[in-house]
Parts: structure tokens; C-alpha cells; sequence
């Protein structure tokens, strides 16, 4: 995915942000989100190792090894935040304190199913922390590439890989979409700038049904 | 009672045999305790359990361990950052048991908290939920999880007390506040070691009853 | 956002009617919300369902509430301490569920963590285990126990950042600390109240995500 | 019961504890063994409302009303004392981190059940936090009068009362009498000086082993 197509992903994915949001980001592009909190809304990040008020990456030079991020690299922690272990950091998780998590996808489905953890018989790197996040956070948003490298789609009618929780997706957001899920399946409710909707749907291998108020992505 | 529970680490780790069920602290490497690690490294103990949320990085603390061949069978979270333990799944030489991370957290706590067990909704409807009973309670469907226990537990902290009251530093208190409870055995290496006294009542983050053994290491960032 | 969540008693309490399940920290009487309270005995509220360890002396804190007849259902450990309840208790004005200390700790901790129950040891073979799904896990049988939530918890800190982190201190942390987790709207009642930044990360017992409203208290031993 | 009997159960259940014993008392009697450990040794209270370290009654005007013991009581807490939160506190006592646990009794009996939280119709104070220290603790030590104000024995064979825990009463501690609790009855281990074991087996219910090692109580 070029840089530009991720940038676009994850300041959309920002403006799902609300002001006082408790947010954990997941590794990889989703930690970018950090970035682009839209002015004048402050947002705490909570980093399953156990803090909250996760702050930017120190100077080099002035890294504290004892404040790391949930992919093990070194942070600040920002005024306010504090500190606490693993099980109460997990039950802040599952029991419903965090509104919202995003995450990468290996596959998606209309279904609300995510698989992001494991490919059978080639990558197990484990589910981490992501399990108890997609089941925990009161919103989940999936922030990916549309499409696999070659282009085969991500967005499918059923997830092949194993899952990483059952039926708790509530936003894609793409390059080329903003898809919300719902309980009559994948409703498309934003595009991306000069694609059509049949375009996204020829990538897209669940039906998507397209919102009366269809906007452009911004 | 000798209050003072400081010993070297060979000799601590002495407690730690062939065979032993072992609890390990640490986030990919922060707030591991990484000098008793060296140390056991240097031992010939093998055919360990290991629980750990992770195995750090390839040859570095915990992956020492794998590196080593002292570890049979693993229950992590996340082994991604350690390609060798992913090597080793793949060959046979360790079995894997990966665990949510949440639910190995709260497995730990429950083995020390003395319960049989909990219900987590997390890994309902995927391969998590193998093997395991489901329970529903008001509409929403759980998972029964179990309690793990392990022989010894090593841990790190910035500061303990002679009675081993411990102090943690920034987000090192992970996985080895929690271990401490559920081991028969903790070593609890250190950056500081001071008098009874000089840590107060309200600041101690564990209580010295769940220490029998406290080790001098090094600062995160320093080679012992 | 507005970092502040100063509110005053009267109108923190707003959020609490007739019918409303309320968790009140404190272990008789000692880090009890005492002020609050004392507010929220002047009004017209009936109907509580109340979950306190217990209701702390007669005509005191929630015993105050006990008095006033505002509450109809209580999920407590002990009640001896304020023979008031034990008298509405036999006269049927008041409903009480007693719990174990630590199933009722327990129980609140676990709706605060998303967990669906746990299974405990304790009550098994009292009449406490009426009811009671229980089940054998590695020889030992267990009584599951599931998790309370409440509408509103009022607790008690010693210091809160504008935030709502909160520092306890001494043997106030109690029930005070796991009933914030569990209940949907939270207010702390507070002796001292300091700007963001005030209190070091390393410091803070509760984080203030958890915190909804703080109200200015008074000491422990002090009349407000 | 005499002040005599009580100061001679209390020295007894003293010389159970070992240095460097975790040990939780219960209120009433059992809190005045913290006055007659022995010397040389040196052990750990706990108070499960929240602290490990409980020390002595602070000065008159010098109560810190956040510390209190289980009682309610202000109290002192000692250096190299910690205090924590009562599911913290509960999962120390229940997880079996508490050596000794020495509570009063209303009716004990020969399987080591215990009674002392209720008498149905008449007094339903709660049981508070000792079904869990029953439990929890790896050593159940009941310190109480051998037998009821009007002379009744309060050691049976089956216990009347509602039960506080099932089986878990390791020793029985009276005025008359040290009786351990083992999986054959049990077994009468020392008894008072001046009394026959006839005397003591008149005054309880169960039947008591007599130990090939009896002494006298001291």
C-alpha cells in the first residue's frame, strides 16, 4: 500500500475519534492514527501493556526502556496518564472502558468477523492482546487496505482465515471505502474520491448496500 | 525471621529443576527479568513450561531460553517478535499454547486469587473456544478458562524492601505483579534493594508475602 | 474536553432516582463517602438497591440511608454493625442478599472486567451455595459466583487530578476502588484536588477514565 | 468466660505461630494473640479490609481514621506494611497466601466444620469475610470457650448452626482442651492442668481420640 493511500486511511480513521475517547490503536499503520487527532479533541490512548495517556515517541537519546508500546518500542507517557498491570489492564479492556479500538485485517465479513491473527500453516504470531480488545472495545473499527497485494479482496461474504472474534466489527474503513456493519450486513457510506460504486463493489466480495447519504471519503 | 531475602542468582535460581512449571515477567522485554535469565541460560536445566506473555526477541532474555533448547512447552500470547519460538512450534521441538492475552492475564490472577476458574466472552467463536465449556449467562455466551500455577515465578522490579515489598517503574509491572501471586516460588530481580522502612505502606505495589527471594540486577537499559 | 469533573454534591447526585442500583465504597465507615452521602440522605430518593461491604454504624453514612428509609434492597457482607438494618431486615422493609467478603469483592471486580462469573471456593457447603450452579475442576468443587454492576458508585479518594486519577490513602482503597469500574456513572468524593500533572503516573491508584464526577469531601475524621 | 481463660487460650494459639507466618485474627478474642507472640519470632498481619503489617492501637488522639482493622478500629501500620484493595486483599486470603487464620466459634464439630457467622431468627450479623478465610487460609486455628454460657458443649459431632465453611477447622483451642482436627475425629492433644480427660470428654459432644503424647496445656 503506498504511503499516501495509508495516510488517507488513518486520518479518516482519526476523525472517527470524539473528544474524551479512551482509543487503543493496534500495531502497524493503526498507531499512525496518533497523528491526526482533528484540533481542538483530546484523546487518551490506552496501551495494553499496561498505561494510559500513551504519548508521543521520545527524542532519541532520551528513550525510557521501562515505557514501551504494545509492539515493545519505546513512548512517553503524557500528564494525567498512569500506569497499572496486565489483569487490570485487560479488564478495562473487556469489561467495556475502552471506546474504541482499531485494528488491521487480514479478512473481513459482512458478518462483523475479523481475522487478523494467524494464516494456518504459515504465520502464527499469535492474537496478542487483539481478542479481548475486538470483544471489549465499544466500537471497533477495521483500518486496511481494500484489497490483498493482488488485489484479491479482504472485504468477504464469510472470513476464511481463523477468527479473531465473532460479530464485533463495526466500521471498515479502506482506501476506497467507509463501510459500516450492520445488522442487514455491509452498508457503504463513503468512497474515495473519483472511484465509482461499482468499482468498489467489483473489489468488495460481500454485497454492499449503498447509503441514501453516500459521501466522498475526505 | 531474617528479613533479608537478597540472594545471588545461581543461588536462587537453584529452586528451578528439569521439568519446572516456570512464570515469567515481561512485555517483549520490558520489565523482564533479564539477568536471572542470563543466568538460568547458563544452566542445564531443560523440558521447562514456560508462561510467559511473550519470548522477547530472538536470543534476548526469554529467548535466551528458547535459543537454548531448555523450553518444551510454552503458554504465550504473542511469540511474533521471536521468530526462532515460531521455528520451534514448526519443527516440534516446543508445543505452543497460545492464549488471549487478556485470558492469560486473568488465568494467572485466578491461579493466584484461589478461584477454579472464570468466564471470559473473549475467543467465543473462534478456535479459542476448542475443548472448552461455554456457558451462557444473560443472553451472552462465555468461555470457562482455568487457572494456571507454576512452580517458580521470575519477575522484575525497580525496588524492593529486605521483606521484599516491591516497587514497579513505568509499565514493567505487566505480567510480574500478577505471576507473583500464582507461583510457589518468586525471585524478584531488582534495580535497588533498601532497608525496611524505606519504601512506605501506601507505595508498595506488591507485598512482600509473595517474595521468598529477591536478586540485585540491572537498570532496563544496562548489561548486568 | 473539559478536563474538570468538579461538580458539587447536589448536583453529582442528580444522577441517582428512586429505583437506581448504587455501590458505596468504604469498610465500615472508613473511607466512606461520607459527604455525599449526607447530600443524598436530604433527598426524596426511595427504592435503592444498595451494594456496600457493609452499612457502616447506625445513622452514619449509608447508615444514614438505612434511617431515612431510602433503601429497599441491600447486597452487603456484614450488617452487624448497624443494628438498624438488622431491625428492617426482619421486618421485611429492607431486602438483604448477604455475600462473602471476598465473593462480594469478587463479584464487583468482575463486572467491572467484562468477565461473566467466577468460580469460588468459599460457600461451598454453607447456604450460600443455594441456587448455585456449582462444578468440580481438578477435584475441588466451586460455586459460580456472577458479577454485579451498578448504576451509580460513590466512592471516596484522597486526591483527585482534574482528570478524575485518583490516590488513595491508607486502608481507604477498599471496595472504593473495584466499585468504580462497575458501576456506569461514578463520583469520587475527595479531600484535596489538584491540577493534571499533579499527581505522578507512578502515583495514581485509579486511572481517572473511570471517574465521571469528583465532589470536594472533607477528611476522614472532619465534618464537612 | 473468665479474663484468666481467655489470656490462657490466647497464649496458646500464640505458640501455633511460626516466624515469618502471614497470620489474619479475627475479631474479638483472637485479636489478643498479637499480645503474647512469642519472643525471637516475628509475624505478619493481615486485616482484610486492606493492609498487611497491622501493628499495635495508636495513641489516644494520635487515630488516623484511614486505618482501621476489620473491626473498624483505628490501628497502626507497621514499616514494611502495604496496603491494597479488598479484591486484592481477598485474592491474598483465598489463594492461599495467609498462613494462619484464628477465629471464634459458635459450634465446631468432628469434621472441622465450623459455625460462627449466624443464629437463624436471632442474629444474622453476616459473615463478613471469614467463609473466605475458613477457606483461604492454609491453617484454620478456632479459639473459644469449651462450651456454651449455661455449660452446653459447642464441640459436636455434626454442627446445628449454619455452617461458615465445610471441613476446613485444622485445630480447636479452648480453656479445657487443644484438640486437632484429623481425617479419623478428633484427637485430644493437651488438656488443661487440674483436668481428667474424663472431665473434658464430659463437656464435649464428639468423641475425642485421646494422643499418645498427651500433655498438659501451658
Amino acid at each position: 500500500m503506498s504511503n499516501a493511500d495509508q495516510i488517507e486511511i488513518v486520518k479518516r480513521v482519526a476523525k472517527e475519534l470524539r473528544d474524551g475517547d479512551v482509543v487503543n490503536l493496534g500495531i502497524g499503520m493503526p498507531t499512525l492514527v496518533a497523528n491526526y487527532i482533528p484540533e481542538g479533541i483530546k484523546v487518551i490512548f490506552q496501551s495494553e501493556n499496561g498505561f494510559l495517556g500513551l504519548g508521543s515517541r521520545p527524542e532519541s537519546g532520551k528513550e525510557d526502556m521501562n515505557i514501551v508500546d504494545a509492539g515493545g518500542k519505546p513512548v512517553t507517557i503524557n500528564p494525567g496518564g498512569a500506569f497499572f498491570d496486565s489483569s487490570f489492564s485487560f479488564a478495562m479492556i473487556r469489561g467495556g472502558h475502552v471506546d474504541k479500538t482499531v485494528l488491521g485485517a487480514l479478512q473481513v465479513d459482512q458478518e462483523g468477523n475479523l481475522a487478523n491473527w494467524m494464516i494456518p500453516g504459515k504465520m502464527v504470531p499469535g492474537m496478542g492482546g487483539a481478542m479481548d480488545l475486538v470483544v471489549g472495545a465499544k466500537k471497533v473499527i477495521v483500518a486496511m487496505e481494500h484489497t490483498t497485494k493482488d488485489g484479491q479482496p479482504k472485504i468477504l461474504k464469510k472470513c476464511k482465515l481463523p477468527l479473531t472474534a465473532s460479530q464485533q466489527v463495526n466500521l471498515i474503513i479502506t482506501n476506497k471505502a467507509v463501510i459500516k456493519v450492520t445488522a442487514e450486513g455491509l452498508l457503504l457510506q463513503e468512497i474515495a474520491s473519483g472511484l465509482t460504486v461499482e468499482e468498489v463493489q467489483q473489489v468488495t466480495e460481500a454485497e454492499l448496500t449503498v447509503s441514501k447519504n453516500l459521501k466522498v471519503m475526505e | 525471621m531474617s528479613n533479608d531475602k537478597l540472594k545471588s542468582a545461581p543461588e536462587a535460581i537453584k529452586c528451578i529443576s528439569s521439568g519446572s512449571v516456570v512464570m515469567i515477567g515481561g512485555f517483549m522485554g520490558c520489565g523482564s527479568p533479564k539477568y536471572v535469565l542470563d543466568k538460568l541460560a547458563e544452566t542445564n536445566v531443560r523440558n521447562l513450561t514456560v508462561i510467559s506473555n511473550d519470548t522477547d526477541f530472538e536470543g534476548v532474555g526469554v529467548g535466551k531460553l528458547v535459543k537454548r533448547g531448555m523450553i518444551s512447552r510454552l503458554i504465550a500470547s504473542h511469540i511474533g517478535t521471536n521468530p526462532e519460538t515460531g521455528r520451534k512450534l514448526n519443527s516440534g521441538e516446543i508445543a505452543v499454547e497460545l492464549n488471549p492475552q487478556g485470558t492469560l492475564a486473568e488465568r494467572i490472577r485466578a491461579g493466584g486469587a484461589g478461584l477454579g476458574g472464570f468466564l471470559t466472552p473473549t475467543g467465543f467463536g473462534t478456535i479459542i473456544e476448542n475443548g472448552k465449556k461455554k456457558m451462557e449467562i444473560n443472553g451472552q455466551t462465555y468461555l470457562l478458562e482455568t487457572p494456571l500455577k507454576a512452580d517458580v515465578a521470575l519477575i522484575k522490579a525497580y525496588k524492593a524492601d529486605e521483606f521484599g515489598n516491591l516497587v514497579f517503574r513505568g509499565a514493567t509491572r505487566n505480567f510480574n505483579l500478577i505471576m507473583a501471586t500464582a507461583a510457589e516460588y518468586v525471585i524478584a530481580e531488582v534495580e535497588e534493594h533498601v532497608r525496611i522502612g524505606g519504601i512506605d505502606p501506601e507505595d508498595v505495589m506488591l507485598p512482600g508475602i509473595f517474595v521468598d527471594c529477591i536478586v540485585r540486577g540491572c537498570a532496563q537499559n544496562v548489561q548486568c
